[in-house]
């Protein structure tokens, strides 16, 4: 990208991290046009780390996140989310087991642009207790004072609660957005191009946030084009090509440059694979 | 005077109440069965207007919901006795099948509702009528009346014309001598199939024909209308106002309890009030009359082609066709008129079915 | 507290539709040689001439608004239900069943007969619903099937299982104890207007006050997001198919036993037919919210009752109205009138 | 059948450059009326048809600009379209002819049929075939088809190309217009011998599910009209079968073609690719 401006570095501490809240295992997923899209893939997202997932938009990235969140089917492999295995995720199971979804395209997935901003500090939450009766009523007071928490909580900056989301401004849209996902109390967020498009404000703050949640123990998978973005906040990266994962390491122990040429189908060392499903003991 | 045409036949209580309140409105007529509840209702609220219904039995409200009122003496209900009309022609029908050889007659009718009931039953009744007189008369052209004669249908619509083409020419396939319209535009659809045959056979006259209904319907095809049974809605309209202008409707509406019939020898005061016939070479030219002051008025063409055309060629389609068949007809007419036969009259579904069963 | 529904813009852009659509009518008078002026000064007399005329306007809108309904509730949930023509028939089928067919006491028999109309036009509604459910099969053209079948079911119906034996034109009429009351002598205009109105708050606070409303309509807002929020697409389907049905149904019950004379269905289904087809424009206008629809229903009812003023002293064929409705529709489709609507507002 | 398949393989194109035309019946009704009115002015039923055609292409090319510029929602267009022509053709037809409901023309005015060995045939009907394969000519062996097709796929990449994604989809939905025109006005002059006001009675969306089924291909799309067309003519030969309708009322007979329509959509839609920007507005971004 060209004439992109300096983006402060988010700190972060280190910390070891804990158990795998996310194990995925021979994973395929085909793509709209029923090919394969994603090639068998393994990996595992432990408590307390950011796994970060690099690669040129179009290597299956998008597919394996939707398999991922329950809005693609899976062709084969498993997935275990938080201990309990599953065959057929749905997006209720992701949010059940305490996952949350900050998706790639915030317009297409995860906000209803002429709701207003109370609806969609909701959007997939609207089944929980504190916002809907067993008997299915709303429950406006606590859906307001929890959208205007978000508000105060996340700096999103709105005329007011009952504003449409489609007139604020994209970093608006995106911190209600994460800050809807993030509140939902997750082990395990998974973030894709999190901060695409976003003024400088809003993307320090939203990395910030991420690197946040890895600290306070959540396993966070962060799937990004933006090469600095996952370098900066990522504690192991993976790269994807083609479907597959073409090397992978931990953050310390890749170059920037060997990222790239992996980005572009090279494998310059020839790793292994046993780096992905990197148990405790191979650290 | 002004029409009114109602879309939604709900809007009829409102659309008589509109002409009801023009103070120059002295009377207010309605057409179609439909407006019966409405014409019943209006009709108490404006005491001072007149309202004439056709084919309504407004009265018959009135009486059932307010014996102490009926009849009500500004309203008149006029009705047809089409069963009467529907025999005749159904009796000619059968003596061209008779003359030609041919197997069947056909009917085409529109959406089965009761009313149609009368022209169905009537139609097969005169069919039936003309096997017997032959028996008596004709006995080298006689043949026994059988269920299946009459081919008949209902298309369900009154406005979609190539079911009536579709209905028709399954008819005409099967060789049927003349086909009856009872279904308003579907005519033009028989029409169609009547012509597909004629082109195809060279033919400048039918067989095979079709039969008119309502109006005159003689010259919309010369050669092969061979006639129609005309329902005059027009005379009803004339009687009606005419009864108005000479201060003698309220009179009548007492007379005949507010049921005007108009049928084949119906009189009314002593002076006979008919309304239905089969179509003659008079009424044509009366109808040609009215098509010419049409053309004149809207500068369009609304003949299908110079009135001297029409006549000649429905002259001439009459006269090919054997004497003794019109003779019969006139018979089965005077018989009706002088009440030595009676058609039946048929508007409930235990009737239809045992007459169905009767004559198929 | 805050308003949470933005009127004034919404209403802005329907009155101006509204203007368009009569300017277009005048246009198209003009061209046949008729007074544009005299025809809608007609048709304003004799829509709000009178009080009658007033409370015969509200009697016409009662059909419209729930038709309306109908289909506003398709679109919310992304869904162009346009069966609400068939879906009515079916409707007033139920209703003159048990309206006329069935001795209960007072009270329970209103009840019942308006219930059976809801039930009898949602059930219709599920066919559409489940071909989209089962087969993906788009619901206009299912709809639009479905309301031709249901014109030749319902004609069956009512002459063969419910015609009156004394009267050939129509079914029997609904028993006294299934009536509701006529308002004034003076319209027909009954009771069940209450009934209507209620019904549209309730699917009002039911879209926007129940997690299943608000499902429904992410569903048709943004059918990703729904999925993202766990919402199942086929229960919005059949949901807003049921609530759609419902209204039709409840439209074909106030015409049976909501309106006189008749008190029942004619055996042409004439008191009932177009209806549901007039039910779209309503619903545009109306902006597709089921109070907006209300509103909507009431100026449709006065262009439908000053239109038959307007044939009689204009001599403009009312039909005319329902060609107006079309050009409205046809400009409340095109989003760039209001966009340039904006544009010149800011300049 | 013959108006059926000239509106399908219209709309067939049309929905290939990915806009949808849902005011076919509407269509069908204005150029019923335009088409006789034509004819009576220049005393010709040829030029009736050609009447036909032209409002037909101006209503398509309407709902193109419309759709276009306008990024209308097109299925509400076409719906009211299809509303305003229920009110407009009663107006139409009282104010040309002033008689209600119904207008019957001078029986010369009607189209020719062609005479030959295995019956009556239109010319129109031969054009309506013709039209087909020469659709389907142009889809798949042209630079034209190919154009349209992808304006349907990707008009992005159309755009980026240098061509007009507008002029492109105004051409296809002013030459559907165009087609459903001629149909429309065959109608009468080809085959009813009168207009009525509800002249179509339900074609427009026959010839909408004719599409959906052939899955846009004018040939299959022709092939679909003379399902249609057959099962409207068989529901009637059974109607008037002896022994048939005595056991199924005919109810049940009128409602075949429309059954027929939503079995056989259902039967095929699952196999059925419709291009990816259908009945969506394109803006540049």
């Amino acid at each position: 990208m060209v004439g992109r401006e300096i983006v402060p570095r988010v700190s972060r501490s280190s910390r070891p991290p804990g158990d795998p809240v996310l194990i995925v295992r021979n994973l395929q997923v085909a793509n709209d046009q029923g090919a394969l899209a994603v090639k068998g893939i393994s990996f595992e997202v432990r408590a307390g780390e950011i796994f970060g997932i690099a690669g040129v938009e179009g290597n299956g990235q998008s597919e394996l996140v939707q398999a991922l969140a329950g809005l693609r089917p899976i062709r084969s492999g498993e997935i275990s989310l938080n201990g309990a295995e599953i065959k057929h995720l749905t997006p209720l199971d992701l949010y059940r087991l305490g996952g949350a979804h900050i998706p790639e395209d915030r317009l297409r997935f995860g906000l209803a642009l002429n709701f207003d901003l109370a609806e969609n500090s909701i959007l997939s939450r609207q089944r929980e207790p504190a916002f809907s009766t067993r008997m299915g009523r709303l429950n406006w007071n606590a859906i307001l004072s929890y959208a205007r928490q978000l508000v105060e909580r996340f700096n999103v900056l709105a005329p007011g609660l009952h504003t449409p989301v489609r007139s604020l401004s994209g970093g608006n849209q995106q911190r209600l957005l994460v800050g809807r996902e993030l509140s939902k109390e997750p082990v395990l967020v998974i973030a894709v191009h999190p901060t695409r498009g976003l003024d400088i404000a809003s993307t320090v703050y939203i990395r910030e946030l991420l690197v946040q949640m890895r600290d306070e123990g959540k396993g966070v998978l962060l799937v990004s084009a933006d090469l600095d973005e996952v370098l900066e906040i990522s504690d192991r990266i993976a790269v994807m090509y083609e479907g597959q994962f073409i090397g992978s390491g931990k953050v310390e122990e890749l170059s920037r440059e060997e990222i790239g040429l992996m980005m572009g189908g090279i494998t310059p060392k020839g790793r292994d694979e046993s780096a992905l499903a990197s148990s405790p003991t191979s650290d | 005077m002004v029409e009114l045409i109602s879309k939604v036949e709900a809007d009829y209580v409102p659309n008589l109440t509109t002409a009801a309140r023009d103070p120059d409105v002295q009377l207010i007529v309605g057409v179609g069965f439909l407006l019966s509840d409405a014409l019943a209702q209006v009709a108490q609220r404006f005491p001072n207007k007149n309202f004439v219904g056709i084919d309504t039995f407004a009265q018959s409200i009135i009486k059932e919901k307010f014996p102490a009122k009926y009849p009500l003496p500004n309203l008149m209900d006029i009705v047809y006795e089409e069963h009467k009309g529907s025999a005749l022609v159904g009796a000619l029908a059968t003596l061209l099948a008779a003359h030609y050889n041919k197997p069947y007659i056909g009917g085409v009718f529109g959406i089965e509702i009761p009313v149609l009931w009368k022209f169905e039953i009537g139609y097969k009744w005169g069919a039936r009528w003309a096997t017997e007189w032959m028996f008596k008369n004709k006995p080298d052209k006689a043949f026994k009346y059988r269920t299946d004669f009459v081919l008949w249908t209902y298309t369900g619509t009154f406005s979609d014309i190539p079911k009536g083409y579709a209905a028709a020419k399954a008819m005409y396939a099967k060789d049927a001598v003349a086909v009856y319209n009872i279904a308003g535009p579907l005519g033009l659809g028989i029409n169609q199939a009547v012509q597909e045959i004629a082109k195809a056979r060279g033919l400048k006259m039918g067989p095979p024909f079709w039969i008119g209904v309502d109006a005159n319907q003689d010259w919309i095809n010369p050669g092969f209308v061979i006639a129609s049974m005309m329902k005059r809605v027009d005379k009803g309209v004339y009687y009606a106002t005419k009864f108005v202008k000479d201060g003698k409707f309220r009179d009548l509406v007492k007379q005949t309890k507010g049921t005007l019939v108009l049928g084949i020898g119906t009189k009314v005061a002593g002076e006979l009030t008919e309304g239905i016939s089969v179509s003659t070479l008079a009424d044509l030219d009366e109808f040609i009359k009215m098509g010419q002051t049409a053309e004149k008025l809207t500068g369009k063409k609304v003949l299908p082609a110079p009135p001297a055309e029409i006549r000649a060629k429905v002259k001439a389609m009459r006269e090919a066709q054997p004497q003794w068949i019109w003779a019969a007809v006139a018979e089965l007419e005077k018989k009706i008129r002088e009440g030595t036969v009676t058609v039946p009259l048929v508007l409930t579904k235990p009737d239809i079915e045992k007459w169905r069963k009767e004559l198929g | 507290m805050k308003a949470r529904w933005h009127l004034p813009r919404p209403l802005i852009e329907s009155l101006v539709t509204i203007f368009i659509g009569l300017t277009a009518g005048a246009l198209l008078m003009g061209a046949f040689g008729y007074s544009p002026l005299r025809a809608y000064q007609a048709l304003f007399i004799g829509a709000f001439g009178t009080p009658a005329d007033v409370l015969e306007t509200i009697a016409f809108a009662t059909p419209l608004m729930l038709t309306a309904l109908t289909f506003s509730v398709g679109i919310r949930a992304g869904l162009f239900n346009i069966g609400a023509e068939g879906q009515m028939y079916l409707g007033a089928i139920g209703t003159t069943f048990v309206a006329g067919m069935v001795s209960l006491p007072p009270g329970i028999h209103i009840a019942a007969a308006t219930a059976s109309g809801m039930l009898f036009g949602a059930a219709w509604a599920m066919i559409p619903a489940l071909l989209k459910v089962w087969r993906g099969v788009h619901e206009v053209i299912s709809t639009i099937m479905a309301n031709w079948i249901a014109f030749h079911l319902s004609t069956y119906l009512a002459i063969n299982f419910l015609g009156d034996p004394t009267r050939a034109d129509r079914t029997v009429p609904a028993l006294p104890t299934a009536r509701y009351p006529v308002l004034t002598e003076d319209a027909t205009l009954t009771a069940v207007i209450f009934v209507a109105i209620a019904f549209c708050a309730a699917i009002y606070l039911y879209l926007w006050g129940t997690r299943a409303g608000y499902e429904l309509r992410l569903g048709g807002e943004n059918p990703d997001a729904a999925r993202y929020a766990g919402v199942n697409a086929n229960r919005v389907i059949l949901l807003s198919f049921v609530i759609g049905g419902l209204a039709a149904g409840l439209a074909g019950a106030s015409q049976i036993i909501g309106r006189p004379p008749a008190w029942s269905l004619y055996a042409t289904l004439g008191n009932v037919a177009t209806l549901g087809f007039d039910g779209i424009g309503v619903a545009l206008v109306g902006r597709n919210h089921p109070l907006g629809g209300i509103l909507a229903a009431f100026l449709f009812g006065a262009l439908a009752h000053g239109g038959r003023l307007m044939e009689y002293q204009a001599g403009v064929l009312s039909e005319l109205v329902r060609a107006l409705n079309g050009i409205i529709v046809v400009t409340l489709a095109v989003p760039e009138v209001w966009a340039m609507l904006r544009r010149r507002r800011i300049r | 059948m013959t108006p059926l398949a000239l509106a399908a393989v219209g709309e067939c194109v049309n929905e290939k450059a990915g806009v949808v035309n849902i005011g076919l019946e509407g269509i069908f009704m204005i150029t019923s009326v335009t088409g006789v009115w034509t004819a009576e002015v220049f005393g010709n039923g040829a030029m009736g048809l050609l009447g036909g055609a032209l409002a037909g292409a101006v209503l398509g090319f309407a709902l193109g600009v419309i759709s276009v510029y306008g990024r209308a929602d097109q299925i509400i267009a076409g719906m009211g379209l299809n509303i305003f022509a229920l009110g407009f053709v009663p107006f139409l037809l009282i104010s040309l002819w002033a008689f209600p409901g119904i207008h019957i023309f001078p029986n010369e005015l009607m189209v020719p049929r062609w005479i030959t060995p295995f019956g009556q045939v239109s010319p129109v009907t031969v054009f309506a075939v013709l039209v087909a394969f020469l659709a389907h000519l142009l889809l798949h062996r042209t630079v034209l088809g190919f154009r349209i097709r992808a304006v349907g796929e990707r008009p992005e990449a159309v755009d980026v190309a240098g061509l007009r994604v507008d002029h492109l989809r105004l051409l296809t939905s002013t030459l559907g217009g165009a087609l459903a025109g001629i149909g429309g006005a065959f109608l009468p002059l080809g085959w009813f011998g009168a207009v009525v006001k509800e002249i179509s009675a339900g074609r427009g969306f026959i010839a909408l599910a004719c599409v959906v089924f052939a899955g846009l291909e004018p040939l299959l799309a022709l092939g679909a009209a003379m399902l249609f067309g057959f099962a409207d003519g068989f529901a009637s030969a059974v109607a008037v079968t002896p022994g048939v309708k005595e056991r199924i009322p005919f109810y049940f007979v009128s409602m075949i073609p429309y059954v027929t329509t939503l079995v056989v959509v259902a039967l095929v839609i699952g196999q059925r690719r419709f291009p990816r920007t259908i009945g969506r507005p394109y803006a540049r971004e």
